[in-house]
């Protein structure tokens, strides 16, 4: 189990660094300039030198580079282009934000999918699954951005019972969370009734319903424990996937997030923040995965990391 | 003699390496196979014995440079340098990626599993002509005529062509496997457990096939095998595997009445006798093989010999000619009186 | 493949959805020739109708007929999911086959750098390939591709790991066959079946990501009609004119939901361990709680879709 | 330095205007402003630095408005208005211009406003090249003749001088304050005189302004204080207004607005602003070399099919005039007698036009060609979300010239990337039809007269991309700029105009209108052409506020 973590956290320093040095050369290759952008269309050309002199951005770009990568590994991400704020600090309450909103949403998914999935499975092919299976068909394909907005209209605009945007309070949660989350259920729903029917096929359920256990036990004892690896696993991966599909809900939501962070500071070639960002969501992917791995153990005993 | 050498193996070494640890260092190798020396004749069947785990499998392979020797030479009789002119010895493990492929022509492999040596998307047709494709020998109707020569040569139908694997039962796979090494007349077939995943009562049919084989194509065979039965009837000179290492290689009649190593002899009492007043004392070898990662010190049979003594704890033996190419590796030969089972 | 369309066809849900399928493909493939009126056309004095028997989905705020721009949407949705598709296809199974099969430091570097692919979620990788490349068709499909690659490498990887160990390839070795000879006779025959499910269920992912990117304004762009792209304009216009949002959302529900359950009607066909004895087995069990035996979903379509 | 001349015509109706121009509230004159609450506001978007010298982005200009008070603002009526100056003299050369400073001002910070601090701000602006820098030709040096007064010492007479000053950037902030935080934290703070101070700002949140005690206005602001979101999505920031959850904001959708007017909870406005639409055509790339070619394109697009389209009839306006928009000094009406717009379309007269030119559909594929054979067929750069309805202007463009037989490719690309292409010097640039919008921010004419069309502009050195030359819009612009006269300045920017309509160096298209959209209860907030929506003297009625059920 140590090696597992030991090693896992080896890669992700590796990763991390391949991907700050990989994000650093793109920036530069693709086309837009900060200085520009910030000075806007019309401003002659020397204004827009002023600013690159200012800021930095005229240093040759090794220097860039080994000056940026030196502070990174001190732990310094540096400044946001433009606002001139430690990376880190925009990028925590970020993180948490977006931490929130994904685990929220996940949590509903969960919970949605493990309880449609296991009663769609235990009505295998009856109309109870059948309906099941249509109404997650319905909530993979409709993006989120349509379900957001309407959602929005209903709720917020016509009947007044929640905001939309800002996450202050409880109330704040409902609609993205539940935007977010019923697009990961209508996934999730579909994989558990997989699993579930998979396990419900393996002859240790014959054995336990010919020893006269009820349906219940053999469905949510027998059934769903030996699903629980291939759960797992879909979980985890699911998480990763929320939270990186959080930006197009963060977007409509207006929430604070790390994905709209990401994108802003893509579109806005604020290479820093993006760098933090990107290197911060990297560690959560990669501790999400470390979790999953060690959860497994706890699953399925048969599997070790020794 | 020499001018019938077929092949002649010197100090075939293959080793794997045991990586461990983030930076994959190697900290440790098996030496499966350590230093083995063997000489075959043009048209002989040679056995090769052992245990599982033994390395007379990789020692096969790495005689067809299948999976390539880590050390020694291989050498084959052979004339594809020759250009139409007598054969000569030809080193195969130095060979270039282009002779090699030429070389797989004199060389061929029967395997132990008739299931998975066949692909089975392909038909048995497809099988068959594989070489034959990769070589670039021949077009479509030549190619198939070589097939059904083939197929017939193994004792199978020209309708089964069209067939896939698993329509079969596993002695008729194993002649397709057979037909397959066949493809190109070639001199050394390097037979590994060809019958050993069979049912008795085809192990028979097939090895007897294999004979008229031999004699019709001139083929020469080593013949590989765990227990000393099977290859007692096939083979006209038997070398014996312990860990890596050949211990004693003799005439077949010699070896069976006369075995001079400790480990040839518990194979021995294992080999079951057509005679049921026969009495014998089966001997048990005490333990496992052990790892070849790290032998034991002196001679590595020494942890399981009912014979061994200080000496064979300390000193490796070394393979000693006997007289009449009768070889061993026993520090206590000449003081035992090792039992065979008698010419039958 | 006489046998398996046998079977397939045995699969009701599986052959009324490849059909659907197939025709959202032809209307794909005839859309020049099919569309009512042309897609490009505007009529500004005919912006914004209600559906008509004229207009069956309405018109958009430039009169543009939004049935046909639906039509041809279908066409440019299908293009770069298609190429997409193919790019990763393409690109992925070569690269996942060659390091699989040769192992070694470059299978190492393959392998971190797929792994680091994987740590980007899809939607981010598209983004940051997408402005790179530009908001285009070309930049869309290469985002797209580029963000299941790393799934088709190692589907590719895992299965030539597996079948380089067996038997039979090492009797093309000995036979004389080198590498590319045993990749594309004995290797890719055993992917094209994980290869073809995972494509099928890839396809839908695309139509979404690609909305999704369309949202975000890095899409396909306009005047080109695709499905997620018209489906954010008319989200634009949700309250003003919701009937715009009633033709891509239909197009994109048929097309997602068929090619969903394709995949997964494929995937009990062609997957080995579905059919025999498993079927037997679960026939036996399943038909004794009155149920027919057909539609398994095993663990190992979990798999593949938790891949995605 | 002598005479006390009042040359602006315009400058007695800043003069009387300047005593009520932040107390009087626009609508409701008959209620009592209250005082208290926190407006929330929310806008698309500020995204680059707070630092007045290093950004010209719309969304930190009405960040500033709040706490960052210029020497002069354009009102409503386009009428400069003197706000922390009180009056000013020009000298005799017209190279001293001293302005006279409201006294008993100090900044937020404590320390006093005066001469020295304004001479200050601009004398570091030029040292640092701040951006604004251009709109400041010939600034030598600034100084504090007394405690109360500033001197601008100019190389040349300068024109524009005031007017720019009332440009957002050129807000005066404190010193003390730069000197203390430098530009790094100037980017996320903004200190100056304003009746709000900057409280709070988190990045891509929200910024948070709270009433200014000591603000040298005794009775403002009514506020407490202003909550300034950033909410990037259009139509969650429509719906949040119509839900009640922010009471006002801007940049509504057009197709939204009828809707949003018939709630009697919501008041909106739109207001024609300065920011024209255009199509750049590079001269350096045939045949847009060819004044004929370029004429017959600006008939070609039937603007008010546009206006219609995409901004659903209300939310544009046809061009009346090149370049400026009313509320711009010196826009005249250009339009022909009985014409809606100045090139009105005549997709008839423009492809006859062509075909005098010597393009004409020689083949018959629809597409024209010119004498030597080649086609007509461009590619039309554009991006997206720059300016509102900027891609779906693009695609009517295609559809109108297509029309005409002219093809064109769009190629939409993302806006820093955008950006970076039309920033590019004439030998470089590879553009030949690019879609973009001017503003005149200074809402004078000399910055597009200087910046846009002058042959000494040309990118990278102004905002020319069209690589222009005229050697009369040059002489008319370079009279302009230096003629303190109004009256013949006027006189050279009609001409000016006049003469772009006959040399037509981009296609002309309209002009877009800004939304406010609040809810009912607020009242006394204000929309500037210049795309700047002061809340500085807005009030709330909590009553009303209350009525309409929103608790906050």
């Amino acid at each position: 189990m140590l090696r597992l973590i030991v090693s896992r956290l080896i890669f992700m320093v590796l990763a991390a660094f391949l991907l700050l040095s990989f994000l650093f050369a793109l920036f530069h290759l693709i086309p837009g300039d900060p200085a520009q952008l910030m000075a806007g269309d019309n401003a002659p050309e020397h204004l827009v030198q002023s600013i690159r002199a200012a800021y930095g951005f005229d240093q040759p770009l090794t220097t860039q580079y080994f000056n940026y990568m030196g502070k990174v590994l001190q732990g310094d991400f540096g400044l946001s282009n433009y606002s001139r704020q430690p990376v880190l600090d925009i990028v925590f309450p970020r993180i948490v934000n977006t931490a929130a909103l994904a685990g929220c949403a996940m949590l509903l998914a969960m919970t949605t999918s493990l309880i449609l999935g296991s009663f769609s499975a235990m009505f295998w092919n009856r109309p109870l699954d059948k309906g099941v299976t249509v109404v997650s068909l319905i909530g993979i394909c409709t993006p989120v951005f349509v379900t957001g907005i309407i959602g929005i209209y209903v709720f917020a605009v016509w009947l007044r019972w929640l905001p939309i945007g800002g996450m202050s309070t409880w109330k704040h949660f409902v609609l993205p969370v539940a935007t977010l989350g019923a697009y990961q259920a209508a996934i999730f729903t579909r994989m558990v009734r997989s699993c579930m029917v998979d396990a419900l096929s393996r002859d240790f359920i014959t054995t336990a319903r010919a020893k006269g256990a009820p349906e219940r036990t053999v469905v949510f004892h027998h059934a769903l424990r030996n699903a629980l690896l291939p759960i797992i696993t879909l979980f985890g991966l699911g998480l990763g996937h929320t939270l990186g599909g959080s930006v197009v809900t963060e977007t409509i939501f207006n929430w604070p997030g790390l994905g709209r962070l990401m994108v802003d500071a893509i579109l806005s070639r604020d290479l820093p923040v993006l760098q933090g960002s990107i290197f911060f969501f990297a560690i959560i992917f990669i501790l999400v995965n470390l979790i999953v791995d060690i959860l497994y153990t706890w699953a399925d005993p048969r599997i070790s990391y020794d | 003699m020499t001018e019938d050498v077929l092949l002649e193996v010197r100090g075939l070494r293959k080793s794997f390496p045991i990586r461990k640890g983030l930076l994959r260092r190697v900290t440790a190798e098996v030496k499966a196979v350590d230093g083995v020396d063997l000489t075959i004749a043009r048209g002989e069947t040679v056995g090769l014995v052992g245990e599982s785990g033994c390395g007379k499998t990789t020692a096969g392979r790495s005689i067809l440079h299948l999976t390539p020797p880590t050390g020694g030479s291989v050498k084959l009789r052979t004339a594809i340098h020759a250009n139409g002119g007598p054969a000569e010895m030809f080193d195969v493990t130095t060979a270039s990626p282009k002779e090699l492929k030429l070389l797989r022509r004199d060389m061929q492999i029967i395997f132990q599993d008739p299931y998975s040596s066949l692909d089975p998307r392909m038909t048995v047709g497809e099988l068959i002509a594989e070489p034959l494709i990769v070589q670039g020998i021949g077009n479509r109707s030549e190619r198939l005529d070589r097939v059904r020569e083939l197929l017939k040569a193994v004792g199978l139908g020209p309708d089964h062509i069209g067939r896939h694997p698993h329509e079969f039962s596993g002695g008729q796979r194993q002649r397709i496997g057979i037909a397959r090494a066949l493809t190109f007349n070639p001199n050394l077939i390097i037979a590994d457990e060809p019958v050993s995943a069979l049912d008795v009562s085809v192990q028979a049919q097939v090895i007897n096939l294999m004979q008229d084989l031999q004699s019709e194509f001139g083929l020469t065979y080593l013949f590989i095998a765990h227990d000393l039965s099977v290859v007692r009837h096939i083979s006209r000179r038997v070398a014996v595997m312990y860990l890596g290492r050949i211990v004693e290689f003799a005439d077949t009649a010699t070896l069976f009445a006369n075995p001079r190593h400790p480990y040839t002899e518990a194979l021995m009492s294992a080999v079951p006798v057509a005679d049921p007043d026969f009495q014998r004392a089966r001997i048990r070898l005490q333990g496992d093989v052990p790892s070849p990662i790290s032998p034991p010190p002196g001679c590595p049979f020494h942890p399981r010999c009912p014979y061994a003594t200080a000496v064979c704890k300390a000193e490796v033996p070394v393979l000693r000619d006997f007289g009449n190419s009768h070889q061993a590796s026993c520090h206590r030969t000449e003081e035992l009186s090792l039992r065979g089972v008698g010419a039958d | 493949m006489r046998n398996f369309l046998r079977q397939f066809s045995r699969d009701r849900v599986g052959v009324v959805f490849g059909l659907i399928l197939i025709a959202i493909y032809i209307v794909a493939i005839t859309a020049q020739w099919i569309v009512p009126s042309d897609p490009y056309k505007t009529q500004l004095s005919q912006g914004m109708r209600p559906p008509s028997w004229e207009h069956w989905f309405g018109t958009d705020q430039f009169g543009r007929d939004m049935l046909s721009r639906v039509i041809l949407a279908t066409q440019v949705t299908a293009k770069i999911t298609t190429s997409a598709l193919l790019f990763a296809v393409l690109l992925g199974v070569p690269i996942g086959m060659i390091v699989g099969y040769h192992g070694g430091w470059l299978d190492e570097i393959i392998m971190r750098i797929t792994d680091i692919m994987l740590i980007f979620p899809i939607i981010m990788l598209a983004i940051v390939i997408v402005v790179i490349a530009g908001p285009s068709e070309r930049g869309v499909v290469i985002a797209l591709g580029m963000s299941q690659l790393p799934q088709f490498i190692r589907i590719a990887r895992g299965v030539t790991l597996s079948v380089k160990q067996e038997l039979y390839v090492e009797a093309a070795i000995a036979a004389g066959a080198g590498w590319p000879f045993i990749l594309r006779r004995h290797i890719w025959p055993n992917i094209s079946t994980p290869v073809i499910v995972q494509a099928t269920l890839t396809l839908p992912v695309f139509v979404l990501n690609a909305s999704a990117l369309s949202y975000l304004g890095l899409g396909v762009q306009p005047p080109t009609p695709e499905w997620g792209q018209m489906l954010n304009e008319a989200k634009e216009l949700l309250i003003a004119a919701p009937y715009l949002i009633i033709g891509p959302s239909v197009a994109l529900f048929l097309f997602v939901i068929s090619a969903n359950l394709l995949g997964d009607s494929l995937q009990e066909t062609l997957n080995p361990k579905t059919k025999g004895q498993r079927m037997k087995r679960e026939f036996q069990k399943f038909s004794r709680r009155g149920l027919k035996p057909g539609k398994m979903r095993v663990e190992r379509a979990a798999r593949a879709e938790i891949q995605r | 330095m002598t005479t006390h001349k009042k040359r602006v015509a315009r400058g007695v109706a800043y003069m009387a205007a300047a005593a009520t121009i932040n107390a009087a509230p626009l609508f409701a004159q008959d209620m009592e402003p209250q005082y208290g609450g926190e407006l929330i506001y929310a806008q698309s978007g500020e995204k680059f630095s707070l630092f007045p010298g290093r950004n010209t982005d719309n969304g930190a200009q009405d960040i500033w408005l709040n706490a960052c008070e210029n020497l002069f603002e354009i009102n409503e009526d386009s009428e400069l208005v003197p706000v922390l100056a009180e009056s000013w003299e020009v000298s005799d050369d017209e190279k001293t211009v001293t302005i006279k400073l409201r006294e008993g001002v100090a900044f937020h910070d404590g320390t006093p406003f005066n001469g020295e601090a304004v001479a200050f701000v601009f004398n570091e602006a030029k040292e640092k090249e701040f951006i604004y820098m251009s709109l400041l030709e010939g600034f030598d040096y600034a100084d504090a003749p007394s405690e109360n007064e500033v001197a601008f010492h100019l190389a040349a007479p300068f024109a524009a001088l005031l007017p720019n000053l009332a440009y957002k950037p050129l807000c005066i902030f404190s010193p003390t304050a730069y000197q203390e935080m430098g530009e790094e934290g100037m980017a996320t703070k903004i200190v100056g005189t304003g009746p709000f101070t900057h409280e709070e700002y988190v990045k891509g949140e929200y910024n948070l302004f709270v009433k200014n005690e000591n603000y040298w206005q005794d009775e403002l602001p009514y506020l407490d204080s202003i909550r300034m979101l950033v909410v990037p999505d259009p139509a969650t920031r429509t719906a949040m207004l119509e839900s009640g959850e922010i009471d006002r904001t801007v940049q509504i959708s057009d197709f939204d607005l009828p809707r949003l007017e018939a709630n009697p909870e919501l008041t909106v406005r739109t207001m024609a602003s300065t920011r024209q639409f255009y199509v750049v055509l590079n001269h350096m790339k045939a045949p847009f070399d060819n004044q004929d070619v370029r004429l017959a394109l600006n008939y070609a697009i039937d603007k008010a099919g546009i206006v219609q389209s995409v901004f659903a009839g209300t939310g544009a306006t046809v061009p009346m005039a090149p370049t400026l928009s009313p509320g711009v000094y010196g826009y005249t009406d250009m339009r022909k007698d009985g014409e809606d717009s100045i090139f009105q379309y005549d997709a008839d007269k423009a492809r006859s036009m062509l075909t005098d030119a010597g393009f004409e559909d020689r083949n018959g594929d629809g597409t024209i060609e010119g004498e030597d054979g080649t086609e007509l067929s461009f590619k039309l750069w554009t991006r997206r979300g720059g300016t509102k309805g900027d891609y779906q202007v693009a695609q009517l463009l295609q559809a109108f010239l297509g029309e005409i037989g002219i093809g064109i490719d769009l190629e939409v690309m993302e806006g820093a990337a955008f950006s970076a292409a039309v920033s590019q010097p004439p030998e470089d640039a590879k553009y030949e039809m690019a879609l973009l919008s001017w503003g005149i921010p200074t809402a004078d004419p000399d910055e597009p007269m200087m910046y846009f069309t002058h042959t000494k502009a040309w990118k990278p050195k102004g905002a020319n991309r069209m690589f222009f030359s005229s050697s009369e819009i040059d002489r008319l612009a370079d009279l302009a700029h230096t003629t303190t006269d109004q009256e013949k300045r006027k006189e050279y920017v009609v001409a000016w105009m006049a003469q772009l309509l006959e040399e037509a160096p981009v296609i002309y298209l309209p002009t877009i209108h800004l939304t406010l959209g609040s809810r009912s209860y607020v009242h006394g907030d204000r929309i500037l052409a210049t795309d700047n929506y002061p809340a500085v003297s807005a009030w709330i009625d909590q009553e009303e506020k209350a009525r309409q059920g929103i608790k906050r």
